[in-house]
Parts: C-alpha cells; sequence; structure tokens
C-alpha cells in the first residue's frame, strides 16, 4: 500500500505534462491516487493552472485522452467510469468544435444543454465535496483523536446485596412463625398419638362396661381438644373393626367391643 | 514545549483515558524516555493531590496508577444505572439467619428448621460472600459440617458481636402480635423499606 | 448534605465514571428530583470550566455530556498503546461528506457525486461505526435507501448539531485559492498535522 507514493508523486509531476512515458508501475501507483475520472480530470486542470469554468475542453480532453490509452496499452486495470469519461470528454470537444452546437445567442436554454457545462457543474460539485471531506477529516475524531474518559468505578462487579441486622431479625421471626405452624402440624402427629391413647382407653372402657351409649364415652369437661380426640378414636377403632357402631330406632348410637 | 504544565496534561490525560493500570515504565515510553522516574513521580503526586477535592481519585496500586471513582459517591453513581440493588433470597436469608442464631449449625438442622432441602447455591453465595465458614464437624454419620457466620459477617453488618443482633423474638409473643399482620408478607414487601430502617 | 461542593462532586464522579453521554433526566434521576436542570446546568459549568487548564475537557453533545481527552495529546497517549487508531481513506470521508451535507441522499447520487461506482465496504465502514443509518426509501425503482448521519457521528466529532460541521467551501473561491495546493498529498501526510493544523 505505502510504497512511498510520495517520491512516485514528484517523478510523475515532474515528467508526466511533456513527456508522457513513465514506468507501468508508477503509472499504476499514479492511477490509484485518484479517486475516479473526475479526480483525475480536476488534477489535470489544477496542474496547468487552468480556470475550472473555462476550461479548455480540447486540451484537457487530449490530455485525459492519453493518460487513458497508456493505462490501456500497459494493461492496467482501468474502472469502467475512466473510459465513460473519456468518451463523454470526446463528444464534448467534438461538439464545442462545432460552431452551430454552440449558438451566437448564449441564452439559457442553450446553457442547460452544453455538455462541458454540465461537466463542469460535475467537477464543481465534486471539488466542493472533495473539500468537504478533507475539513470533516480534519475536525477531532473519537478513537483518533482523542479518547472518551473511561474510569473505573469502586465496585465494578455487581452490587452485592446489603443487610442489616433487622433483615435478620424479620427473617427469624418468619422462620419462627413457620415453624409454630409445622409445630401444629407436630400436635396433630401428637395427637394422632393421643388418638391411639384414646383408643386404648375406650377399649378398656368398653371391656368394662360392656357396649355403650355413643355420649356415656365423652367426659366434655376435659375440653374440646379431647373430645375431637376421642371422637376421632372412636372413629378410628370403627374403622379398624375393635368396635361395631349400631344405631337403634331412636337415633341412639351404641358401641361395643366387636365380636 | 515539555514543561511541567504540559506533561501534567499528558500524564492525567493518559490516565484518565486508560481504563486500565498505567505504569512509569509506560509513561516513560509516552515520553520517550525523556523524563525521569522521579520527576514522573513527583508529577503524579501533584495530580493526585489536584483530584482530592474532585469526585474522582487517583489510586496507586501495586503495579501502577489507575483513577477511580471515590467510593462515598458510588451510591450515587448507582443510580445511574436502573437496575435495582441486588437482594438475597428468602432462601439466603433464613439459612444466614439460621447460621446466625443457631451457630455452629449443620445443613440437616438447617433443612430441618426451613422444613426443605437446601440448595447448595444458597450455602455458595454465603461462602463467596465471605459471611459464613466451616467451624467444625458433629460427631453424627457423615461428620457433618458445622457452619459459622464469620467477623466478616459482622463487620459488613456493622456490629462488633453476635450479640449486638436483635435478640430472638419470644416465639409466643411473635405470635401472639402478630395475629392480624402477616409476617411473610412483610418480608416481600420490606424489598423498598431498607432505607428506611436505617 | 446537598450542599453545591457535594452536588458538584456527584455530577464530576458520574460524567467521568459514566462511559457514556450522561443527560440532565440521569443527573436529576440521581438526586432524585430534588436539584432543577437549571442548577445542574449550572454545576456542570462550573465543572466544565475547572477542567480547561487539564488534559481532559467536557463535551456538551446533542444528547448530553460527555468527558474527553483533549485532541492535542492524542499523539501522547497513542504511545501508549501499540495500534493506532485507523484512518478513514479519502474515499470513505468523501462519501460521509456527502452523507452528511446532502442528506438524506442515496447511494446512487453519492455515485454521481463521486463519478465512481462506490464500494460496499465504504458504506459498511461507515456502517459500522455507527455513523450513518437508512432514514427511509426514495420513491424510485428499486426503492434505494435514503442514507443520513447518525447522532453518533455528532457526539464522535464532538459537535450537536449538523450546522456545527464545517461550512461547504465556496467552489469559486475554493478552486481558485488552492491552486498551489496538491489535495492530492494532503491524505497522505496528515497522519502527523493533526497538531500543527491547530
Amino acid at each position: 500500500m505505502s510504497q512511498s507514493p510520495i517520491i512516485l508523486n514528484q517523478q510523475i509531476f515532474t515528467d508526466l505534462p511533456e513527456d508522457l512515458y513513465i514506468p507501468p508501475e508508477a503509472l499504476k501507483v499514479f492511477l490509484e491516487m485518484f479517486e475516479g475520472p473526475l479526480d483525475l480530470l480536476l488534477y489535470l486542470i489544477r496542474k496547468q493552472n487552468l480556470d475550472i469554468l473555462q476550461v479548455p475542453i480540447a486540451k484537457i480532453t487530449n490530455q485525459y485522452v492519453i493518460y487513458i490509452n497508456a493505462m490501456q496499452v500497459l494493461n492496467i486495470e482501468l474502472a469502467s467510469e475512466y473510459l465513460l469519461m473519456a468518451a463523454v470528454l470526446l463528444e464534448i470537444k467534438s461538439r464545442v468544435l462545432l460552431p452551430q452546437l454552440r449558438s451566437e445567442s448564449n441564452n439559457e436554454d442553450d446553457n442547460e444543454l452544453d455538455p462541458r457545462q454540465e461537466l463542469i457543474k460535475r467537477l464543481i460539485e465534486y471539488e466542493q465535496i472533495k473539500q468537504a471531506a478533507h475539513n470533516l477529516n480534519e475536525m477531532p475524531q473519537a478513537i483518533r483523536d482523542y479518547l472518551w474518559i473511561d474510569i473505573m468505578i469502586e465496585e465494578s462487579e455487581p452490587e452485592l446485596p446489603q443487610i442489616i441486622p433487622a433483615d435478620l431479625q424479620k427473617t427469624w421471626h418468619t422462620l419462627l412463625l413457620r415453624s409454630l405452624n409445622a409445630q401444629q402440624e407436630h400436635h396433630i402427629k401428637k395427637q394422632e398419638l393421643s388418638v391411639r391413647e384414646q383408643m386404648s382407653n375406650i377399649l378398656r372402657t368398653l371391656q368394662t362396661n360392656g357396649k355403650s351409649n355413643f355420649f356415656m364415652l365423652f367426659d366434655v369437661k376435659l375440653g374440646i381438644s379431647y373430645v375431637v380426640v376421642n371422637f376421632i378414636a372412636i372413629l378410628e377403632l370403627g374403622k379398624e373393626g375393635m368396635v361395631s357402631i349400631t344405631q337403634d330406632e331412636e337415633q341412639i348410637i351404641y358401641i361395643e367391643l366387636a365380636a | 514545549m515539555n514543561n511541567f504544565s504540559h506533561i501534567k496534561k499528558v500524564i492525567e490525560a493518559c490516565l484518565l483515558t486508560a481504563n486500565d493500570i498505567i505504569d512509569l515504565e509506560q509513561l516513560a515510553i509516552v515520553f520517550e524516555h525523556q523524563i525521569s522516574n522521579n520527576k514522573l513521580k513527583e508529577i503524579i503526586e501533584e495530580i493526585s493531590v489536584d483530584y482530592n477535592e474532585k469526585g474522582i481519585e487517583l489510586l496507586k496500586l501495586a503495579s501502577g496508577y489507575r483513577f477511580r471513582s471515590k467510593p462515598e459517591y458510588q451510591s450515587y453513581i448507582n443510580k445511574l444505572y436502573s437496575t435495582k440493588p441486588a437482594r438475597y433470597s428468602r432462601a439466603v436469608m433464613e439459612t444466614l439467619s439460621i447460621i446466625a442464631y443457631r451457630q455452629p449449625v449443620t445443613r440437616g438442622e438447617i433443612e430441618n428448621l426451613r422444613g426443605v432441602a437446601i440448595n447448595s447455591n444458597i450455602i455458595q453465595t454465603l461462602f463467596e460472600r465471605g459471611w459464613i465458614e466451616i467451624v467444625g464437624h458433629k460427631q453424627l454419620p457423615g461428620k457433618p459440617e458445622l457452619l459459622a457466620t464469620t467477623s466478616r459477617f459482622l463487620d459488613d453488618l456493622g456490629i462488633q458481636s453476635l450479640e449486638e443482633l436483635p435478640p430472638l423474638p419470644n416465639l409466643q409473643d411473635a405470635f401472639k402480635n402478630n395475629t392480624d399482620h402477616d409476617l411473610i408478607e412483610e418480608y416481600d414487601h420490606q424489598k423498598d423499606k431498607n432505607n428506611d430502617t436505617k
């Protein structure tokens, strides 16, 4: 890429205008310096201190065509735009040389049709963009000409959760409540045990007293939980076939040891 | 060109844009070794002083120098990023409070108390935070590890001993006082409350 | 707590550590909307002045504020890094200028203006830099995309609007004044020129 084109430039710039012979490599590098036919044309115009608005089209066309031909002879790959421009220039040149086409009155309509004016407009627009690009390039650009400030934040890792002692207390509270509920489950288990115990007690009573009125098996003074346990115990005894539960015509329930 | 003030600005720009630790050797290269390390150190020291009254500070680290935001402004800076402060899950908090209040305690005991199997991520989280450690093994089959809180845990909570933890509520009282008040819900809602309880 | 100097340090820390453009709204959130935008602007202005004599500076951009290193120190900073930042080719810069000054513009219009087919790498480069975007489609056969510059482009040039771009050169004058000035060489040599041209 950067095989010192500057030196080559100087060779080109000194040698080219008069004597168009340049070494093939140099010609290639020479071509690479241009962004396209407009750029090359602007170079040729500028090189000869010509007024862009009064471009001597014949002269500039000759020069341009000589370059293009040289490159084609040397088999230098040439973008089609360069060839197209050569054709455009030759056409303009031929038209300019024909007096009929250059109306004496030089009115506006003719101006618009004037292919030379069209070329000049394009050259000027391109020159403007070239310079704008240059100016833009002079502006400081992030990364190339300056860096954004980039400072370490003290805690760059995700912030760790913070807790305060009260959080722990609250959590403990919750846990206690839950374990309280769990203990109630234990109560039930305890009750289950007490059911087994009460089942035995009932069996003992029945063994002593024989068949018994259901309600006679309850001692309501012992409280609701006793009643519940006792009731469950009786149901359990019935379910397990240890007692038989019967009911007579008067809806009285009797419990007796299973036969 | 190479006057003191110019060099200072260059060093300042280098340190502030690097987002990495910069050492004296690198700075020497910037000035093509035309400035002695002592001179560089002197200038860096001056820069450091310049930032005493600013929102950032220059740190001297083992391998060089680096700017950082001052920690006291971190809470503000965090607000720039919409991420809410991280919180530990209920499982982590419960496990931690069991370890804090019942230490030393085994994993099995924690599981019994919480009534669920413990996910090993939970214990891992607490280990990584440096808040719990293994202090022994229980004389039981499998020799389960006994877990306890660390001094780092005390430090992070701003207390000097476990005795400064809020006393465990009396079970009965807690139950009675809170029958109309769902503590579990409360826990879920406290997300926004931390600042208030400060 | 909320005194001027404290607020200033917080803003300074935020702007310096954000690694992004910060706007007034974000700063307002940092202070939970307890500080007016005018007050914030006033403080930011003061911070900006504080850095006049430093290696970095605070830029006001289209979408907010951001600190950067001063361009005049970039040649030094570059020595810290083994790779030098890429420079864009003339083709890229010309294409960018056409998009910047003539936007919205189609690829075809760019090709007409430059007089050559446009290499898709050029457009790709500008897209990847986040400097251009597609803003619509022209009502023409093939519905060609309309290209425009982004706010990121403005940010990276340190300006607030396209109006701050250098004005388009006056054609006639420009052409005459520059006859002794080889534009072709310019780009090749500008590597070391940025400091001189200031």
